[in-house]
């Protein structure tokens, strides 16, 4: 792991006036994932700040324009800053701007989405797990031979196409057919539309595997009064959870998981990075490719541990997502040696 | 040597050209007549590639020829001056003047010098005063009408065709230019020009073809022909007795009554630099002068257009200070242009709205409006202004020129304005026509209504107005009433020549 | 041939009846493939989903015929969604609350719009994309980038609501638009100094009509119908986030087109923007049906464009 | 003296009436604005010039792709997708079928070539409202690069992407090269009969046809020049990124209509020139980085001072607003100009009068 052995011998020095840290992100708008991921960075720093970790914070947007991205990264680089953190456009693009990073001596993480490079530290949500968890239950719960339909997110990005793969690779193997597949861009207006169009061309659709958008899924399932679905799985916003808990308030009428996808990884992320400054070691031994830590999703919910988990976000409103993130002690003892 | 005949041209439901013939030979200027809509323009506009012809041939040196675009008809050694030009405004004067056909070197590079010596000899030629480096946007419209001469000149053709570029040009440049015309027909050059001011056929054609309806009715020589027979060709009738008669005879009540309009001391630099005018009730206006001493102007901002530098207009009794022409025709004005396209109108609204148009304003914003009433307003309109139009639905562009202004005169006669004011109503309308819009003009005095019509045809001014004010550089140069209307002393002031009596009436 | 040129006619003159006509081959063909989707549902999304565009069509369908493009109407569908949302956070009995902040929001908007093409003289599409541009970044600011609250429950129901499994409550709405927009554009003055203001702005003022303020007027009542079809927008989908109807802008533009309305202005209908915008929705549907990944799906909605284009909205030959 | 004033004077008022006037004072204030922001001695230095360059030549030349077609008084909103397909051809024939990269980048530009050509064909033959067009267009090139490309990927070898950043002799950019010979070529454009022609269709379509130009042809020809000029744009975008994105361009389809108008070109044809496109996207571009500089004093200024990046971008948008409504002033200037013009024209004939 390059990126965290070269800045080791800095970071014993700087900490007395505490890291100057910037955060880019490819997107914010249109994106309530990133916004969440966005608000609980923002969290965290205040906590650093507050304990003179971190002295200065800046935070950027490309808007997903990579000739953007590529420049604000290369500014906060000339700008002197010790942590450059990236929630990046794409799994490519920034080659030549992490060569300077490191030639510059700047511990660069790149967060959420992975980006393939030997040369940072990656530190993502398994996004294959993630997957993988979401569409191994919707076909035990229906069985082999039953049909369903896919919601992709975008096509063409990297994690919805991460996550197709897994979908894809599952249904096939257990004789689940695909009846249709939509994009809809995480997008819920996106989302109704198509579930309505699927719904009027009369395909016949045991469950739904979908990502995202779940609320204008059953929105246009609602106004359509059709049958609720043999199962749907979603992410964890919560607004959804306690409308796929109202839905099964009274009995179990359609089965539903929902998988954490924490946005709060870049508050984790951020944790990793710090500690990389003050100088700690990585296991190399939680590392998978391209130095990625990758957070194996654990908070789960279905029709099971409905109470439970309904309990433990009563506090939050419906429009957050349910995420939590490592403090700096608990990033240390999940991944570094020392 | 130029033939073509059997062409025949339909735009949708209208027959522009049907079945028409007409041919011309070097070393001849040809004379193309007709009423307005007889298919002149859309004759010339075959010949130079921008009409594709239902049916029909054309031939060159006894050769069938086809012409698909106007490569082909240049190619063809054919130039076209267009009615309505084809000049690109945000160009410069050289680069239209060799537009198409750019002297050019190695790499297509544009041989700047030669184009400059090509503009700068044709400039001199036709003696048009500007530098082959101005914009065209920047210069008075008749400057620009020579230019758009110079550029088909300069192509050195073999058929020239000039569509009613004499419209808007000076006295003295129509001499010039048919000087260079006569030069060129010695050098064996075919031309051909369209026109409806007669005097000038007969100064320079040799023969004549005339359209009627889109067929060729008649053709001949000029010396043969005289007038009467002329007019009889393209209309069909023997011209009316009465045809001068109509507005001959002087208002005596010109005097009587207060001045519905009183114009003192109006300044609008740069064009309008001091200008006082009284209008009576019932008294027809006459505007004269030579082109862009400030007529248009000066009518523009009576109508509220245009914001005065100083100077007071008295409407009614009222110092009024119009802001818009919303504010003036809601107390009564009307306003005609003669430049149909850009002012008058709406070329793809029907001929019912085109008609309603200035009654729109008559009333709430939102209140209601059906087409049963568009419909009935416009079909009085219709029938009492004798317009043809096919359909009260159908697009005012399918009119023919003629029409179109009828259109627009009718619009704000059936209005009843107390002022009508007419900015060279009748540019480009056929005799025809033109005495049907002064007839309706005079019932209208006869009523009540007050007119101010400008004019770049002076035959027009004598002939229907009751007072003539003569502008010059912005100035009234004289005014012209009862006995004093005389052709001669009319184009004395229109020279900036005020010493004749009429100067002095203005003071008066 | 004569039967030929008599198609061509009525091809031409007839954008809205043609709209019908390839929405209804459209939908025969959806049939054709796919028999399961002659059903009850099929029709009530269409209508619903054809009406919601319409709506959001409405004011674009007036700026266009002046002449203009209005390229911020899903802006402020999107902002005027957020108060929706934020302020009818799941109770009853606040719309004249969202009104009161709507309305003033869409009139701020559609004057700016107006204002900066009519005497500013910008070119309609750019500033009207930089307003947008601007309106995008006040949601955020305004909430922080979270999905505001929820709609009322009833507002929402007479909205989603099927009569006879079918017919959209929605239709309700669409009566009372339907008819202030068509008698708007046909029936009243305003309409009229429209249609000739967007024909020959020079004409049209020396004509006496006020030619600016009607202009701007298109630009602010076409905002306000943006702001109402926002609203609308949020109760059919219950809740919102920031920019969740910004598609609507250059969907009206399509509806708006096919319909027949002129890009230079001058002439166009409600109507035939109500069947452009069927037929676009019809054509979704139609692809929906295809089992074909989402890029094979953009490619043919992309071609068909171009088909239907080519039939309306040539521009005449130079050569005639 | 007075001689070398009165030119100065002359070249001056000559200037303001010039399309690239309003261009040229939108970018010199926003570069003080930015100079200002950023420090001088942080500005002119090679390394954040060869930055601004590096990262925004594919801005630039989309810009200058696009005032190509608007001077025509066309424009092709599908110019941010076209930008992918080069990207996307770019790194996949050499990635999966082994082509040789300098020949797939070759077709990259032949590739974008043939779409503007489509484009050109529905626009100039077909004559289908190019705004309407290029927007069908966008569903299919989309459609297409995803296609080729499923997912973000690939890379180009190193040594191009380092060249791409270099500067020659530490001092000058390889961008700034790669602009410069795009500009050569407008120049020399410019100089001939074609560029003649653009200026006449533009201006009035029907009068240029009546002058024996093919109006088709010429938009045609446009169409490639702009496609020519898209596909080197978007090899820099490759080269910028080291690798595939199939949804990296979109956004430069309206932001270069946009950069177009403020740098002075008129929308609706035959008014402006290349200059106009350099100022606007360079203003673009330093609203962008004096935002960045803006804030960042005001984190050192205001301690505990903390804002989300909507305020950024809140500010640049609505800096871009207010530099269109800004140049309706220069426009006036321009007018007022104009006017200046036409006098001393009607004086000049005076004189030769007397
Ligand atoms: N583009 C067109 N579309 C429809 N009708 C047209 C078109 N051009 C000409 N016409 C019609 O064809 C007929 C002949 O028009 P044309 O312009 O040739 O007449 P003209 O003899 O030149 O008349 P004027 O003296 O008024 O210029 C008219 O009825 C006119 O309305
Ligand atoms: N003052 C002007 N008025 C009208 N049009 C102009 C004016 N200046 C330039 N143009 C138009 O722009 C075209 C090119 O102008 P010009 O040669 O002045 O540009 P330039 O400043 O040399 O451009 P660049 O240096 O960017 O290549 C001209 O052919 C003309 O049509
Ligand atoms: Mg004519
Ligand atoms: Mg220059």
């Amino acid at each position: 792991s390059c990126g965290g052995s070269e800045s080791a011998d800095k970071g014993d020095q700087a900490p007395a006036q505490g890291f100057k840290v910037a955060s880019h992100n490819a997107e914010i708008e249109g994106n309530p994932y990133r916004v969440v991921y966005e608000n609980q960075l923002l969290e965290a720093i205040e906590g650093y700040k507050a304990d003179g970790i971190v002295s200065e914070f800046a935070s950027f947007t490309s808007n997903n324009d990579s000739a953007v991205e590529s420049q604000q990264v290369e500014q906060t680089i000339n700008d002197g800053y010790d942590l450059i953190m990236i929630n990046p456009i794409a799994a490519t693009g920034l080659d030549p701007v992490i060569a300077k990073a490191k030639e510059a001596g700047i511990t660069y993480i790149n967060a959420d989405c992975v980006y393939n490079s030997n040369d940072i530290i990656n530190v993502t949500v398994d996004q294959e797990a993630w997957a993988r968890i979401n569409v191994e239950w919707a076909v035990e719960t229906l069985g082999s031979g039953s049909k369903i339909v896919l919601f992709n997110g975008i096509d063409g990005n990297s994690a919805s196409e991460l996550r197709k793969a897994v979908y894809h690779e599952v249904c096939d193997k257990n004789n689940v057919e695909i009846v249709k597949e939509f994009a809809h861009g995480w997008d819920d207006t996106q989302a109704q539309q198509q579930m309505a169009q699927i719904i009027s061309s009369g395909v016949k659709f045991d469950g739904i595997v979908n990502q995202e958008g779940a609320n204008g899924i059953m929105n246009a399932i609602e106004e359509a009064k059709i049958p609720y679905p043999g199962c749907i799985t979603s992410s964890e916003e919560v607004r959804w959870i306690r409308k796929a808990a109202a839905i099964n308030e009274k009995e179990l009428v359609m089965p539903f998981i929902i998988v954490e996808n924490p946005p709060g990884i870049g508050a984790t992320a951020l944790a990793v990075g710090l500690n990389l400054l003050q100088g700690h070691k990585l296991d190399d031994s939680k590392l998978a490719e391209w130095n990625n830590i990758k957070y194996t999703p654990s908070w789960i919910m279905t029709y099971d541990n409905m109470g439970e988990k309904l309990d433990s976000i009563k506090d939050l409103p419906d429009s957050t997502s349910v995420s939590s993130y490592m403090s700096l002690d608990e990033a240390r003892a999940a991944y570094f040696v020392d | 040597m130029f033939k073509m005949h059997g062409i025949t041209k339909r735009f949708d439901a209208v027959v522009a050209l049907n079945e028409a013939s007409f041919e011309v030979e070097p070393g001849e200027i040809r004379a193309l007549l007709g009423s307005n809509g007889s298919g002149k323009s859309t004759l010339v506009k075959v010949l130079s590639g921008l009409v594709n012809p239902n049916a029909g041939k054309i031939e060159f040196d006894d050769m069938p020829v086809q012409i698909h675009n106007a490569q082909d008809s240049r190619k063809l050694g054919i130039a076209v001056a267009y009615q309505d030009l084809s000049l690109i405004q945000s160009m410069s004067v050289m680069d239209n003047i060799v537009l198409g056909m750019e002297p050019k070197g190695a790499l297509g590079i544009i041989n700047r010098k030669q184009a400059y010596v090509q503009a700068k000899e044709i400039l001199a030629r036709l003696k048009i005063d500007c530098r082959p480096e101005d914009l065209v946007q920047n210069l008075a419209p008749s400057l620009q009408s020579m230019i758009e001469v110079a550029k088909a000149i300069s192509q050195k053709p073999r058929l020239l065709l000039l569509d009613e570029v004499t419209a808007s040009l000076h006295h003295d440049e129509v001499d010039i230019l048919f000087e260079t015309l006569k030069e060129l027909k010695k050098e064996g050059a075919a031309i051909v020009i369209v026109t409806h001011r007669m005097e000038e056929i007969f100064k320079i054609c040799d023969n004549c073809t005339i359209l009627k309806g889109g067929e060729t009715v008649a053709r001949g020589k000029m010396s043969e022909m005289d007038l009467n027979e002329i007019v009889y060709h393209m209309t069909g009738k023997r011209p009316d007795a009465d045809a001068r008669g109509v507005c001959s005879d002087q208002n005596e009540n010109m005097d009587q009554g207060e001045p519905v309009l009183e114009v003192k001391n109006l300044v609008l630099l740069p064009k309008v630099k001091d200008i006082s005018v009284t209008g009576h009730k019932g008294e027809i206006i006459g505007i004269g002068g030579l082109e862009g001493q400030g007529q248009s102007e000066f009518i523009r901002t009576l109508l509220g257009a245009h914001k005065p530098s100083s100077g007071e207009i008295i409407y009614k009794g009222v110092s009024e200070k119009f802001k818009s022409p919303a504010q003036a025709i809601k107390k009564e004005m009307g306003f005609v242009s003669g430049d149909r396209n850009k002012e008058a109108v709406f070329p793809i609204r029907s001929v019912a709205e085109n008609i309603f148009a200035g009654k729109t304003t008559k009333g709430r914003m939102f209140g209601y409006l059906g087409p049963k009433e568009i419909n009935r307003f416009a079909k009085e309109t219709v029938e009492e202004f004798n317009i043809k139009v096919g359909s009260l639905k159908h697009p005012a562009n399918s009119l023919s020129g003629g029409n179109q202004q009828k259109l627009v005169v009718g619009r704000w006669i059936a209005l009843a304005p107390k002022l009508l004011l007419l900015d060279d109503p009748t540019k480009g309308v056929d005799i025809n026509s033109r005495r049907e819009i002064h007839k309706i003009l005079k019932k209208c005095t006869e009523e009540g209504m007050t007119v101010m019509i400008s004019s770049s045809d002076n035959a027009e001014l004598l002939e229907i107005a009751d007072r003539i004010y003569i502008f010059y550089e912005g100035r009234v140069s004289a005014m012209l009433a009862g006995e004093n209307r005389t052709e001669e002393k009319l184009v004395a002031a229109m020279m900036g020549l005020t010493s004749c009596e009429g100067g002095a009436e203005i003071s008066g | 041939m004569v039967n030929n040129n008599k198609l061509k006619q009525f091809v031409r003159d007839n954008q809205i009846g043609m709209a019908l006509i390839i929405s209804a081959a459209l939908f025969t063909v959806n049939i054709a493939i796919n028999p399961a989707s002659l059903n009850a549902n099929t029709f009530g999304s269409i209508i619903a989903l054809t009406l919601l565009l319409s709506f959001a069509s409405a004011g674009q369908t007036m700026i266009m015929i002046t002449g203009g493009i209005d390229l911020s109407v899903g802006a402020v569908m999107s902002m005027a969604a957020i108060f929706t949302a934020n302020t009818m956070a799941g109770q009853e009995g606040m719309m004249p609350l969202v009104l009161v902040q709507v309305i003033p929001m869409a009139l701020i908007v559609g004057l700016i719009n107006g204002v900066g093409v009519v005497k500013l003289k910008l070119p309609a599409m750019v500033i009207t994309m930089c307003v947008s541009n601007v309106v995008t970044r006040l949601q955020y600011v305004y909430t922080q980038g979270l999905p505001t609250g929820t709609t009322s429950k009833f507002f929402t129901q007479t909205l989603q609501h099927r009569f006879f499994g079918f017919i959209p409550a929605m239709s309700l709405y669409a009566v009372v638009i339907f008819i202030a927009v068509l008698y708007l554009l046909n029936r009243s003055r305003f309409g009229q100094q429209l249609f000739l203001t967007g024909n020959n702005k020079n004409a049209a003022y020396l004509a006496g009509i006020r030619k600016d303020t009607v202009e701007i007027l298109a630009y602010v009542i076409g905002s306000l119908l943006a702001g109402v079809a926002g609203i609308i927008g949020a109760g059919y989908m219950n809740f919102v986030i920031c920019q969740s109807l910004d598609s609507y802008t250059m969907m009206s533009i399509v509806a708006v087109v096919v319909g027949g309305t002129l890009l230079i202005g001058g002439k166009g209908s409600y109507l035939g923007t109500a069947a452009g915008a069927l037929l676009i929705i019809v054509l979704g549907n139609c692809l929906s049906v295809l089992n074909s990944s989402d890029s094979v799906r953009s490619i043919i909605m992309g071609g068909v464009l171009i088909l239907l284009l080519a039939l309306y909205n040539k521009e005449k030959p130079i050569r005639q | 003296m007075d001689r070398v004033d009165q030119k100065m004077i002359e070249r001056f008022e000559s200037f303001r009436r010039a399309p690239a006037f309003t261009g040229f004072v939108l970018f010199s204030l926003v570069l003080l604005l930015n100079i200002g922001l950023q420090g001088p001695q942080n500005f002119f230095t090679a390394s954040n010039f060869g930055l601004l360059l590096e990262k925004n030549t594919p801005l630039i030349l989309v810009t200058m792709a696009q005032a190509m077609l608007m001077l025509l008084g066309m424009i092709d909103i599908s110019i941010g997708v076209q930008l992918s397909l080069v990207n996307v051809i770019a790194i996949m024939l050499p990635q999966e079928l082994g082509v040789p990269w300098p020949v797939a980048w070759a077709l990259g530009i032949l590739a974008v070539m043939a779409i503007a050509a489509i484009n050109g064909f529905f626009v100039a033959y077909m004559r289908i409202p190019s705004l309407l067009s290029s927007f069908a267009m966008i569903y299919i090139v989309k459609g297409i690069n995803v296609i080729i490309m499923s997912k973000p990927q690939g890379t180009v070898p190193e040594v191009v992407w380092r060249t791409y950043s270099k500067e020659i002799g530490g001092m000058i950019p390889i961008t700034f090269v790669i602009v410069l010979i795009i500009f050569l070529f407008w120049i020399y454009l410019k100089k001939t009969d074609y560029m003649k022609h653009v200026y006449a269709v533009g201006g009035n379509e029907r009068n240029a046809y009546a002058s024996g130009i093919n109006p088709a042809r010429v938009k045609m020809k446009a169409f490639l020049i702009a496609g020519f000029i898209t596909g080197i744009a978007g090899l820099c975008l490759t080269a910028m990124s080291a690798s595939g994105n199939p949804l990296m361009g979109e956004a430069y389809g309206l932001k270069s209509i946009a950069a177009c108008i403020l740098g002075g070109i008129a929308l609706s044809g035959g008014w402006g020139t290349m200059s106009c496109a350099l100022f606007g996207s360079g203003f673009l571009v330093l609203i962008q980085s004096s935002v960045y500089y803006l804030f960042k004093q005001l984190y050192v200024l205001i301690p505990g001072f903390q804002v989300t990046t909507y305020w950024q971008n809140l500010v640049s948008d609505s800096i871009i607003l207010l530099g269109l409504v800004a140049t309706i002033f220069t426009a006036q200037t321009q007018r007022a100009a104009f006017k200046n013009g036409i006098k001393k024209q009607l004086k000049g004939g005076e004189r030769l009068g007397e």
